[in-house]
């Protein structure tokens, strides 16, 4: 009892700390406006998870952005797409004091709170690649809708394979958000384009690559008359060709047999796309998505408005549709591969 | 009192290293960033840790009796949606608390059947535990998260109540109580004496097969309060929700001086415990430093404070 | 004159704040069995575990046939022919008991390495053979021997050294009676072979049984050695305890109760086994039986920790107890055989292992009442005569005689009717065994029943009312108070229609 | 068939082989050579992992650090490889890796004596973080095809990787039956005091063992890379030492030590293989794959312990 007494002596005794340091600091924090006290705009900007490419290669384009209108950003997320560790991490940002904060929600519901708390400290909200609808969110920055891309990686599959036949989704976890609404999008788009086509199953990798790879290889053992693959997270393309490719060389499946497409970032899935084993992969470039909310948020922070149309430097026009920006994408083939740096 | 307690000496020892750890910690953010010290941060770090901080105190009892819970994660998620399929489906919110938590109850007391009754090892069962119960999640709603909860729910990870998270609070009286139990009932004694010695437990006419069930049905309990403070505090249960926490809760019982084989430690430890992991993470963050070395930063410290200590008997 | 094997001189060892050996002296000759005798504390294990490389001495040396050696740690002192049996076996239980013997020897190894399995086998079975272990298989895992053949398998492995000398502490502590017949074959057959064995126990019977020689150790200095002719029980106790110890089994002042406290009645033991029998009220019942007998599974019967069939009667009533906690609510109190598994929790303090059992009653609610803890742990630390400087003390740092007594003293606080005394004084030296008695005594004559389980026939003799004797799982014959010598006992315990078999 | 059936992993191999039939009517794809190599091919990193983690257990240890030096070696065997060194190099370097991650935990376990589940709990977070961080937050992959070869290649017509399994199967069979190490492993997991009265240096023979799991799990992360084409250093190997401990114990190995072999584990390993293969060759729904997974891990534990219980009632020296 003593001991734990002492523990919450201890506690209070740092509240008591804290309570001291925050009048110091507000004190000190009112003639720099709530900025930090560089005097440069600081934003966060933070993605699903750290470590997969995609969000490497945003990262490069919101630390161009840094440069580019000289503000201060932070890159940072959890290493696991958890939506508790996430918003944990937002909610120490907002006690930064950062500007703006640019989220890709792991949940779309879960983040409503610490949004509004965000929007109550003025602090601008943007999300991208993953939307927040009924939020306090001002923007969505996106290639496309969930919608968009789903039907996009539908329709080019369905061409692909001739409009009939079976189609296996890979997916990287059964309980994404974004995820469900892509896939959900291209089982819509077969249904009303391509009556023919039959979705026999959905596999989720929890993206482990390993696990991917035995989902793809386990796929063409069960499913012998597969005609297409979608893959609709960074992790899965690779692994389907990577299977589809072994089984080419190996005897097991005639090439061009089964027709993969997916998101995937150009760098990894070069090689397949030249050895023809993927023939179309959908991409925007995460960098220029970074960039974009980077620039929003500088714009909102600086009470400037957002207009369809409107000219961001490096990156080109954006179309914004109400809340939302598109900035369009991009599809890669053999021809353009070698264009993309990222 | 202290002489009560004195016979564990080890125990209490070690908790001055704790808090020399835990002041030198809070001492170091404040002075590395100018955002560490303030009361709103301080409550958003306790709004933070209230669920690894509910496992964490079955997770320390279970330990002291010389096992391990590894499924604390999966049965979060399970009771969770449990909850919020029985919501859902239109059911009164706080009678679909009441399924969540019964949910929690009979996993763990699944665990408890398997562990305690039939003697398994306990790391094993909960292993296929964490798997099954993972799985039946996405059986139960298609990995679908669930929401829309009404707005009275939301009072218990979001509210404040004088400056001071609602859900803090609870946590706090959680540990209070659940210190009083382990220092003043004889269930304490009974734990330690499991930890120590199983067999002269049983011998001393003491149903050890209870006390074991007792504590991982608490384990289910508490995972799944702690699912359902989850889901206030996101507004929204997931199928996700819950993974590796047991990573978490474990490291911060460990840091507090709990004795991974079991016999010694205490939950004013793993509170200490848990106020370093918080506060590292949350003082990690404002500096702006990645995760990634956020996870060495944390492996190190594991070593060092809990490296450093003897471990005798082995 | 024959030299001896091994002389120690002047062998000191100190450690922080005690002298615990001071100046011994002591020889060994090839072929002698040499018991060494003192009470706990008296310094026999630490002049065993200088000689075996356990500990090395502060002063003195040791000298081997003749050379002065020095020894690093225990497997050195193997290696140069010292070997050790511990009282508490070192074995591998998950191994073959050829491995056992042969671990980590590199002469079992080929020329590259490979390990040599059917040479381990064979040289393993021809040493358990050479000891009279012929019965054992050596490519069967050491969990599934019995104790007498995980000691053969210890010797075995001590004499794989080509031990000069074998130190055996507390050889036959493990044994049942009729198996310490059988470790004495062996023995003897070591002293023909001219190994020189130093024998370490308690038991008085088995020192004039084996010895040669004796010596006497007390507060880390010798007394004496002796010639084992020219000692008696009573002069060794005196050497011992350095006083007059009075009769070790105190006299029974008044006759037990008519009244029939337990009754059993066709209690299963196995599938075939049944016994009955009756407990009066103040009396003690000893049950004596070599192990496999069925007398340790009655106590597991009786305090719940087995399930079978049959009849439990309790002052009249009938009673069923499948648990330790139905047991404890008949008010049946058990005293395990083995303390440090069964009997104490080490780390816990003097208070709460006595409060253990009955911390239900010690509550209001949930909580603890402290001050009735208190209260009823200093009552029974003076009842019991427990030394130790306060209650708070951890049972790890109380001798083998006070922790017994924590045993004793936390079963008699929850008050029983009927008490099962299993080994009572198993590794408690005399003075303690003494006290024990007395209190045992003391109980019965205050009306609480008692069954008495030993392997120590001087102490069921001397203690108990009647004396059933058990054999497989049979009452074979029962004596009447003061019937009973050894010789009649033992005989009985090892059935005379199937003499000797193996269990 | 009393004998077999008083083999240590009888009831495993009875459990597979139910599971084995029961797939192998519910889909008639299961029960091919095509789909047997396929599980095989799939399960080779596990394999080789489950090795280490078997003498481990048998210490009476854990490893939970195993999927992080996995990342760490995949990392930085495609680091090096993206550095433009010959994939034998690369390898070879990578393995040598994987060993120094084993002797860190090593000397944490062995030599400083800190309990081994705080030690590769912590491991586990320092790796993952090295190994994201030498990774830039990249992915591995691009690999040239020479590298190809130690995932994919065939040698005398035969699949390379599951060559390579196989000797190290039987190399560390071999170790753990005939050698004086492996029978140390054995000594120290069921009693340590007493290896340590017998001259047994535990330090030294637990700094061995988590070396050779370093090595071992080098070994499988170059298999992982070539096999796999990329590596992503967050995920590589996340849910691996769980998995792999399943494997041990399902295979007959006591977490307490000192009990199981390497031969069971591996069919503890087969045994998840098949599992996970044959729910998805026999169209179930994704949903229900964990989910059921997790339950046969149960009831396989369940049949373990059960024939645990039926074999210790046969000691001598109980009443008749």
């Amino acid at each position: 009892m003593k001991k734990l007494a002492l523990a919450l002596l201890t506690g209070v005794l740092a509240l008591n700390l804290a309570a001291c340091g925050n009048t110091s600091s507000n004190a000190g924090g009112d003639n720099n406006g709530g900025s930090s006290s560089s005097g440069k705009r600081t934003y966060f900007m933070n993605p699903k998870s750290i470590g997969p490419a995609y969000w490497a290669a945003a990262e490069k384009g919101a630390k161009k952005a840094e440069k580019d209108l000289n503000v201060s950003v932070l890159f940072n997320a959890p290493t696991e797409a958890d939506s508790a560790k996430q918003i944990n991490m937002i909610q120490d940002m907002l006690t930064r004091k950062v500007s703006g904060i640019g989220v890709s929600p792991n949940d779309a519901k879960a983040v409503g709170p610490v949004f509004k708390k965000a929007a109550s400290q003025d602090v601008k909200i943007v999300t991208w690649d993953s939307d927040a609808p009924e939020t306090d969110r001002q923007y969505y920055v996106a290639p496309g809708t969930d919608q968009e891309v789903g039907e996009l990686l539908a329709k080019t599959i369905g061409e692909e394979i001739g409009g009939k036949g079976q189609v296996a989704f890979m997916v990287a976890g059964l309980g994404s958000q974004n995820q469900i609404a892509k896939s959900d999008a291209a089982k819509a788009y077969f249904a009303a384009n391509y009556p023919e086509v039959e979705v026999v199953t959905t596999v989720a990798s929890d993206d482990d690559q390993q696990k991917a790879y035995a989902n793809a290889q386990n796929l063409i053992k069960t499913y012998p008359d597969l005609k297409g693959i979608i893959g609709f997270a960074g992790g899965e393309p690779p692994a389907a060709a990577e299977v589809v490719e072994q089984a080419v060389k190996a005897g097991t499946l005639e090439k061009n047999q089964i027709a993969i497409t997916g998101i995937a970032v150009p760098s990894v899935v070069k090689n397949y796309i030249k050895n023809g084993t993927i023939k179309t992969d959908i991409i925007w470039d995460p960098g220029k998505l970074a960039y974009v909310t980077v620039y929003l948020l500088d714009q909102l922070a600086q009470g400037k408005e957002i207009t369809d149309g409107m000219e961001i430097p490096s990156v080109g026009t954006i179309k914004v549709d109400g809340q939302n920006v598109f900035i369009g994408t991009l599809e890669v083939t053999n021809e353009n591969v070698d264009s993309f740096d990222f | 009192m202290s002489a009560w307690t004195s016979q564990f000496s080890l125990k209490s020892n070690k908790l001055v290293v704790q808090l020399v750890l835990l002041i030198f910690i809070l001492v170091l953010f404040s002075i590395l960033s100018p955002y560490f010290l303030s009361v709103t941060n301080f409550m958003n770090v306790l709004n933070q840790m209230v669920e690894v901080g509910l496992i964490a105190i079955p997770m320390t009892m279970i330990i002291i009796s010389g096992a391990m819970d590894l499924s604390v994660g999966s049965i979060l998620a399970f009771s969770a949606v449990c909850m919020g399929v029985a919501f859902e489906r239109g059911i009164n919110i706080w009678v679909s608390m009441g399924i969540g938590l019964l949910a929690g109850v009979l996993c763990g007391a699944v665990n408890g059947y398997l562990i305690a009754r039939h003697r398994m090892q306990a790391i094993v069962v909960t292993i296929g535990m964490l798997v099954m119960l993972r799985g039946l999640v996405y059986v139960i709603n298609e990995g679908r998260p669930i929401s829309g909860f009404p707005d009275s729910f939301y009072f218990l990870g979001q509210q404040y109540i004088g400056g001071v998270p609602f859900n803090a609070i609870f946590l706090v009286v959680m540990f209070l109580i659940a210190s009083f139990v382990m220092k003043k009932t004889r269930f304490s004694t009974y734990v330690y004496g499991i930890g120590n010695n199983e067999e002269v437990v049983h011998y001393s006419g003491i149903s050890v097969v209870r006390i074991r069930f007792i504590l991982f049905m608490l384990s289910g309990l508490f995972s799944a309060l702690a699912g359902v403070f989850l889901m206030s505090r996101l507004a929204s249960a997931e199928a996700t929700s819950g993974t590796n926490i047991e990573l978490d809760v474990i490291t911060a019982t460990l840091i507090g001086g709990t004795h991974i084989f079991g016999g010694r430690g205490s939950l004013a430890g793993t509170f200490v415990g848990l106020l370093i992991i918080v506060f590292l993470r949350n003082g990690l963050n404002l500096l702006g430093v990645s995760v990634l070395y956020q996870a060495v930063i944390l492996g190190a410290l594991l070593l060092l404070a809990v490296g450093n200590k003897k471990f005798n008997g082995v | 004159m024959r030299h001896p094997v091994l002389t120690m001189e002047g062998i000191s060892k100190e450690f922080p704040g005690v002298k615990a050996l001071s100046d011994v002296n002591f020889e060994l000759y090839p072929g002698e069995v040499h018991a060494l005798m003192g009470e706990n504390g008296a310094g026999k294990s630490t002049l065993m575990k200088v000689l075996s490389g356990v500990y090395s001495a502060t002063q003195g040396k040791i000298k081997l046939k003749g050379k002065e050696v020095t020894f690093g740690n225990p497997l050195d002192a193997q290696r140069q022919g010292v070997s050790i049996i511990h009282q508490e076996f070192n074995l591998f239980s998950n191994l073959s008991a050829a491995e056992n013997i042969f671990i980590d020897r590199p002469e079992m190894t080929s020329r590259f390495g490979r390990i040599q399995w059917s040479k381990m086998f064979d040289e393993a079975q021809r040493l358990v053979d050479s000891i009279g272990g012929g019965e054992i298989d050596v490519r069967k895992e050491v969990r599934h021997l019995g104790v007498h053949s995980q000691q053969v398998i210890e010797i075995a492995k001590a004499l794989s050294f080509q031990a000069d000398v074998l130190i055996m502490d507390e050889p036959s502590a493990a044994l049942p009676e009729n198996e310490v017949k059988k470790m004495f074959e062996v023995v003897n057959r070591l002293r023909a072979q001219g190994v020189a064995i130093v024998y370490v126990s308690h038991r008085m019977k088995e020192i004039f049984e084996i010895a040669d020689k004796v010596t006497v150790l007390r507060d880390g200095t010798k007394i004496d050695t002796r010639s084992i002719d020219e000692v008696t029980e009573q002069s060794l106790i005196q050497m011992m305890v350095g006083k007059e110890v009075n009769q070790l089994y105190p006299v029974r002042k008044q006759e037990h109760g008519e009244k029939v406290v337990l009754q059993v009645n066709q209690l299963s033991l196995d599938s075939t086994h049944r016994i009955s029998f009756e407990l009066r009220r103040g009396e003690i019942l000893g049950l004596f039986g070599v192990p496999g007998s069925g007398s340790h599974t009655i106590a597991e019967r009786l305090f719940g920790l087995k399930r079978g069939t049959g009849e439990i009667i309790i002052n009249g009533t009938s009673v069923r107890i499948n648990s330790p906690n139905e047991a404890k609510a008949k008010r049946i109190a058990y005293v395990p055989p083995d303390r440090h598994r069964q009997g104490i929790i080490k780390p816990m303090s003097i208070r709460q292992n006595l409060s253990l059992p009955i911390l239900p009653e010690l509550s209001k609610g949930i909580v603890m009442d402290r001050a009735r803890i208190e209260q009823m742990s200093g009552e029974y630390m003076e009842k019991l005569r427990i030394k130790a400087p306060s209650d708070q003390q951890s049972v790890d740092f109380l001798s083998g005689g006070n922790q017994q007594k924590v045993v004793i003293g936390k079963w008699l606080a929850a008050k029983p009717e009927i008490l099962i005394l299993e080994e009572p004084t198993r590794g408690v030296d005399v003075g303690a065994k003494a006290e024990i008695y007395n209190i045992i005594h003391q109980l019965a004559e205050e009306g609480l029943s008692i069954l008495l389980i030993s392997s120590e026939m001087p102490e069921v003799i001397g203690l108990s009312d009647r004396i059933l004797v058990l054999y497989k799982g049979e009452v074979v014959h029962e004596f009447a108070h003061g019937e009973a010598d050894q010789e009649q006992l033992l005989q009985r315990a090892s059935h005379p229609r199937l003499e000797g078999g193996t269990v | 068939m009393k004998r077999l059936l008083n083999v240590h992993e009888a009831p495993i191999i009875v459990f597979t082989i139910l599971v084995i039939v029961l797939f192998s009517i519910i889909s008639p794809d299961f029960f091919q050579f095509d789909n047997i190599r396929l599980i095989l091919d799939q399960n080779i990193s596990m394999f080789i992992v489950a090795i280490g983690m078997t003498m481990v257990i048998l210490l009476g240890g854990m490893d939970l650090s195993v999927g992080s030096v996995l990342a760490v070696t995949a990392t930085s065997v495609g680091l090096f490889l993206s550095h433009g060194i010959h994939p034998w190099i690369a390898a070879f370097m990578g393995i040598v890796i994987g060993v120094l991650c084993g002797m860190v935990n090593g000397y944490f376990i062995a030599v400083r004596k800190i309990p081994d589940i705080i030690v590769t709990l912590a491991t586990m977070y320092i790796f993952r973080g090295i190994a994201v961080g030498i990774s830039g937050g990249t992915w591995m992959t691009n690999f040239p095809d020479g590298f190809r070869y130690f995932g994919q290649g065939t040698l005398l017509g035969l699949s390379f990787p599951l060559l390579t399994a196989i000797l190290l199967i039987g190399i560390f069979i071999y170790l753990l039956k005939f050698t004086r190490m492996g029978r140390r492993i054995y000594a120290i997991g069921g009693n340590g005091s007493a290896a340590k009265l017998a001259g047994i240096s535990v330090a030294k023979s637990k700094f061995m063992v988590y070396v050779l799991t370093g090595l071992l799990v080098g070994v499988a992360s170059v298999i992982f890379a070539s096999k796999v084409g990329s590596v992503q250093a967050s995920t590589a190997g996340n849910s691996l030492s769980f998995e792999v401990m399943a494997a041990v114990l399902i295979g007959g190995g006591s977490i307490f030590g000192g009990i199981g072999t390497v031969a069971g584990t591996m069919l503890g390993v087969l045994f998840m293989g098949i599992i996970k293969n044959g729910l998805i060759i026999s169209k179930v729904s994704p949903f229900w794959v964990d989910a059921t997974t997790g339950f046969l891990i149960i009831l396989a534990i369940v049949i373990n312990t059960l024939q645990r219980i039926r074999q210790n009632k046969g000691k001598e020296g109980d009443l008749v």
